[in-house]
């Protein structure tokens, strides 16, 4: 019978492996199909100017975060509440909140 | 040789529930020897067992075992003292549910850092001896109060202690177990062991293993 | 006030080590007041097992040091770019004055810590806990130390803002900066190797004769500390220099980047090993005087200066590897 | 090596007492390695998306131009071309047509843009691969459009952009000027906003102070600006979902600590046993150090490598809806797997930490059991 804390150490060293390879050696067997689809995102965006992220599509100021502005997280109105999922997810962006 | 002086030991002191189990014993123990103490329940005998085996320390009061003192240990030393000297056979066998026999037997042996094989090799040959190996791998609480006990005593020996203490060994076994089990204390006694016995079991005090009979009575020896 | 998950990380992790170490000092205190080895009494037993629980919490707060750390300056690496100006963990060190005073509480934490752990290993070696007050006095420093290092690392997070401008490393650890960040940079690269060789080469010394003899133990243990002194400014002066190949990179940080192989985690990991035991060697010494420790503390006191000979040595093969395989002369 | 060979009996020991209790340990361990799979797939998720941004986004203008009035984003003259044109330091300046077109029958929102070189007639249009997803049947391979002054057009959809560009895309529909002048009732002479190539990247806070100094209506946004929102919308989104995953990890410590805590009898006589036969109070706390470093390795590593499965093979799929939110339209993307031992460190620290100094009080109060408590009947 194996020793129990052989059994675990051994357990403990193929999930580190395991680990290590997802970690380290994945992204590398990835890196080709990935760098390719980069490639044409890249290439994309220079060509015709893209500036966000499509991540959230439920309204003009979370598809284009980046270029809202000050008040449209408030639809129109500041008294209104926000009722986006994302809206209570996103931030105003960032040149907006310089003080 | 043991010595004893003055030992005291008190429970729950200065509170109203306050119990003196031990009121000065004055004692000395012969080493390779087998003794019995009898009394009856709540006499001391246990108490005095505990005291002995470095399990607890006394109120007050000094223990000389072989010329050094070991009252005033500090607890990490006192484990040392009682891993490395003292082997326990409780009157309940006290073994672990749920783990193996042998697992069971090399508890005692594991914080010593012997080599595993060392440890594994010393309990299958105990185990062997005392003819329970064939129940190694089956967890303790499937035999019978018999085997148990003799696991019991498998565990006691794993660190080849110098002493024996055995508190009640015979309380749950019959007739016929209980003079097996004083015939493997003779023949610890015949290796060389000290034996140290607390029990108010007829057979155990007539048997002709005790060498000597040490009786004690509200926490005082008689 | 930024919150990114190392950020929660850091001051939730040090909250709890904060909390833990007051507990145990407490605890420490109150063993302390009612301290009588001779007694046997059900109080005495009772302390006697409380001292189990202070070694416990203190070797896993020894543990979370280390982590957090490395966690700090990993993070200040990671958020460098949110600051204009900065280039690396020295920027955003630099964007509030909290940052580099909690560094510096962090690294003397964790190696007080580590000293402390070896005088309580060597006092559960004695029958009679001889060190046991000057031991749980020094809790007491212990304790502010780690309290303190909380407290400057929350105001350092509390006041991040985004957008600030801060310097790089290039500015801090620049021979124009005015300053001590300035100071060391523009330390003659030569002469401060010189300066490093020379205490690493000491120790060494001393340290065979400790091994050897058993004596110099103390002589040791301030060598140490001079040497990981003078090893941290001669990273900064010169070996810095030979790693960036540059003649006027200075920093301290940037060692941690993947552009260096993170050599700066095995540099400052052994730096630390060497320092800490070595200062544990020392620190022993005092302690040489109960009757119950003479005999068992020359022992100790030769392993720990072995560990400790050892992470010098090895600390100065990092540093000293690239002088050797490069063709970058800086000018001096 | 003694030392090796004690921690090992330890953990034989451990190993033993925890399968013993199999039912509860893995309970347990489920629980922990949920937990750790939740704040990790949150911390990896965040992490490679602000990596994904970060590179994407490189390519992008070094500045934008709005034009503002009323506090509000409005049309913007071309004739402000040659004015932006003129600063020194900017390399070519071209106005951007883009907006939104909602198509009622899907209920999506989809973005409509003129490309800077647009190859194709009028009549068609090249959709990202997330519109021909969601906009319902095509009638004869055309879209039905309806113009801002209520015309009806179809155009006709080709090339549709690969699904390896969603990221970026999915949503864009791409048309002639014309045709988008047609749709969206902007008017000749205005766009949206310009967009301005810097020459050198280092003067771009140069520049846009030149911009506002020359008009004033405008608000110029730098590519920096950008990426700089989306580092701090995922760190800080990630910062946030783990607030709001500390109840959880609350509710977690305090059942890991009330189990330490009430631990039952017969655990607690195991341990007087252990005492009893020469266990010292020191090698209790350590097997119980070896308890804790088995379940919370194991469930570290669990933990860690299913959230890592889930956020790099199965592309997050258990966030798709709080990303989507009451979108139609999602796009399909893979990340670049970019775990550092920095996140590790992290999580380790979040969960790890607490769950092991929560522990120490309890584990330390059973260590300390008295050794003659077996004696005791």
């Amino acid at each position: 019978m194996v020793r129990k804390s052989t059994a675990y150490l051994i357990f403990l060293l193929v999930a580190g492996l395991v680990m290590a390879g997802l970690i380290f050696m994945h992204p590398r067997l990835q890196m080709v199909d990935y760098e390719r689809g980069l490639v044409k995102r890249q290439h994309l965006v220079r060509e015709l100017g893209l500036t966000d992220l499509c991540l959230f599509t439920e309204a003009r100021y979370t598809r284009h975060l980046s270029q809202a502005d000050l008040h449209s997280p408030f639809q129109d109105y500041p008294m209104a509440l926000e009722h986006f999922p994302s809206g209570s997810l996103v931030l105003p962006p960032e040149h907006l909140l310089k003080r | 040789m043991i010595q004893l002086s003055g030992i005291k030991k008190t429970f729950n002191g200065g509170k109203s529930n306050e119990f003196k189990a031990l009121r000065g014993i004055d004692l000395e123990v012969a080493l390779n020897e087998v003794s019995v103490f009898i009394g009856p329940s709540g006499s001391g005998k246990t108490t005095l067992l505990s005291i002995l085996g470095c399990m607890s320390r006394p109120t007050s009061g000094r223990i000389w075992l072989s010329g050094r003192e070991i009252t005033s240990l500090p607890e990490r030393f006192a484990a040392e003292t009682r891993r490395e000297t003292f082997g326990f056979i409780f009157q309940n066998y006290n073994l672990i549910k749920g783990i193996s026999v042998l697992e069971n037997t090399m508890l005692p042996a594991y914080p010593t850092g012997m080599k595993y094989r060392v440890i594994r090799d010393r309990a299958v040959s105990l185990l062997e001896k005392l003819g329970i190996m064939s129940k190694s791998e089956e967890p303790v609480e499937h035999l019978s109060g018999g085997e148990q006990q003799r696991v019991a005593i498998a565990r006691a020996l794993i660190n080849t202690p110098s002493i024996i203490i055995a508190d009640e060994p015979t309380a749950h076994l019959d007739t016929e177990l209980a003079q097996g089990l004083l015939d493997i204390f003779a023949g610890f006694r015949k290796e060389g062991k000290t034996i140290l016995i607390a029990s108010h079991d007829a057979l155990v005090f007539e048997s002709p293993v005790a060498d000597r009979l040490i009786s004690m009575r509200d926490g005082k020896i008689v | 006030m930024l919150l990114n998950p190392a950020i929660i990380a850091l001051i939730s992790g040090s909250l709890l080590v904060s909390i833990f170490a007051f507990y145990a000092l407490v605890t420490a205190l109150g063993i302390l007041r009612h301290w009588d080895i001779q007694s046997g009494s059900e109080r005495q037993l009772a302390l006697e097992r409380k001292t189990y629980l202070i070694s416990t919490i203190f070797s896993y707060l020894l543990g979370f040091e280390l982590f957090s750390l490395i966690l700090f300056i990993y993070n200040a690496q990671h958020m460098h770019d949110l600051f204009v100006g900065a280039m690396c963990a020295a920027g955003s060190l630099n964007v509030n004055n909290w940052g580099y005073i909690t560094l510096v509480f962090k690294i003397i934490t964790f190696v007080l810590c580590g000293v402390w752990l070896i005088v309580n290993h060597s006092d559960n070696r004695a029958h009679d806990y001889p060190l046991i007050r000057p031991k749980y006095k020094l809790l007491i420093l212990l304790t502010a130390m780690i309290g303190l290092e909380t407290i400057f690392q929350t105001c350092y997070f509390m006041g991040l803002e985004a957008d600030v401008m801060t310097s790089c490393c290039g500015t801090i650890f620049s021979e124009e900066t005015q300053g001590i960040t300035g100071d060391m940079a523009r330390l003659p690269p030569f002469r401060t190797m010189i300066v490093f060789y020379v205490a690493l080469i000491l120790t060494l010394r001393v340290g065979i004769d400790v091994l050897v003899t058993g004596r110099g133990p103390a002589v040791f243990g301030l060598l140490a500390g001079v040497t990981t002194v003078v090893s941290l400014v001669a990273v900064i002066s010169s070996i810095s220099l030979y790693y960036y190949e540059l003649p006027t990179h200075h920093c301290p940080f940037c060692l941690f980047q993947n552009d260096y192989h993170y050599i700066g985690y095995p540099l400052y990991i052994f730096l630390f090993l060497g320092g800490i035991t070595g200062m544990g060697t020392g620190a022993i010494e005092g302690l040489k005087g109960p009757a119950s420790l003479s005999r068992l503390i020359p022992a100790l006191q030769r392993r720990l200066c072995l560990f400790s000979m050892a992470g010098f040595l090895i600390f100065a093969l990092i540093a000293t590897y690239p002088m050797i395989f490069t063709d970058f002369v800086p000018d001096f | 090596m003694i030392w090796i060979e004690r921690q090992r009996a330890f953990l034989d020991f451990t190993l033993s007492s925890l399968w013993r209790r199999k039912v509860r340990n893995l309970s347990l361990l489920m629980i922990y390695a949920l937990i750790i799979f939740l704040l990790s797939s949150v911390i990896f998720f965040t992490h490679a998306l602000r990596k994904e941004a970060e590179s994407v986004l490189k390519d992008s203008p070094e500045m934008i131009v709005q034009r503002v009035v009323g506090g509000r984003h409005s049309l913007i003259p071309i004739s402000y071309v040659e004015k932006i044109d003129q600063i020194r330091g900017t390399s070519s300046v071209r106005p951007r047509l883009w907006g939104y077109y909602f198509h009622p029958a899907s209920k999506t929102n989809y973005t409509i843009m003129v490309p800077e070189e647009f190859s194709q007639p009028d009549d068609t249009v090249e959709t990202g691969a997330g519109v021909l997803r969601t906009w319902g049947p095509l009638w004869k391979g055309k879209l039905y459009f309806k113009t801002h002054d209520g015309e009806a057009i179809l155009l006709k959809a080709i090339n549709t952009m690969g699904d390896e560009t969603d990221l970026v895309s999915a949503d864009l529909i791409l048309m002639s000027e014309s045709t988008f002048r047609k749709i969206s009732g902007i008017p000749e002479g205005y766009a949206n906003d310009l967009s301005v190539n810097i020459r050198n990247e280092r003067e771009s806070q140069t520049i846009m102070m030149k911009t506002v100094k020359a008009l004033p209506d405008t608000r110029p946004i730098l590519k920096k600006e950008i990426i700089r929102t989306y580092i701090s919308l995922f760190d800080w989104r990630g910062g946030y979902v783990i607030v709001l995953l500390w109840g959880a990890l609350l509710a977690f410590f305090i059942f890991a600590w009330d189990k330490a805590t009430g631990l039952s009898a017969e655990e607690k006589t195991e341990i007087g046993i252990l005492k009893g036969i020469g266990w010292d109070t020191s090698d209790v706390l350590m097997m119980k150090f070896w308890e804790g470093v088995v379940i919370s390795l194991s469930a570290f590593f669990l933990g860690v490598i299913a959230a890592y499965v889930h956020v790099y093979f199965a592309s997050a799929t258990f966030f798709e809806h709080a990303l989507k939110g009451w979108s139609i339209l999602y796009p399909k993307f893979s990340l670049r797997p970019s775990v550092n031992p920095y996140q590790l460190a992290i999580l380790f620290f979040l969960t790890v930490v607490p769950y092991t100094l929560l522990t120490i009080v309890p584990t330390w109060k059973v260590a300390i059991t008295e050794p003659d408590l077996v004696m005791r009947h």
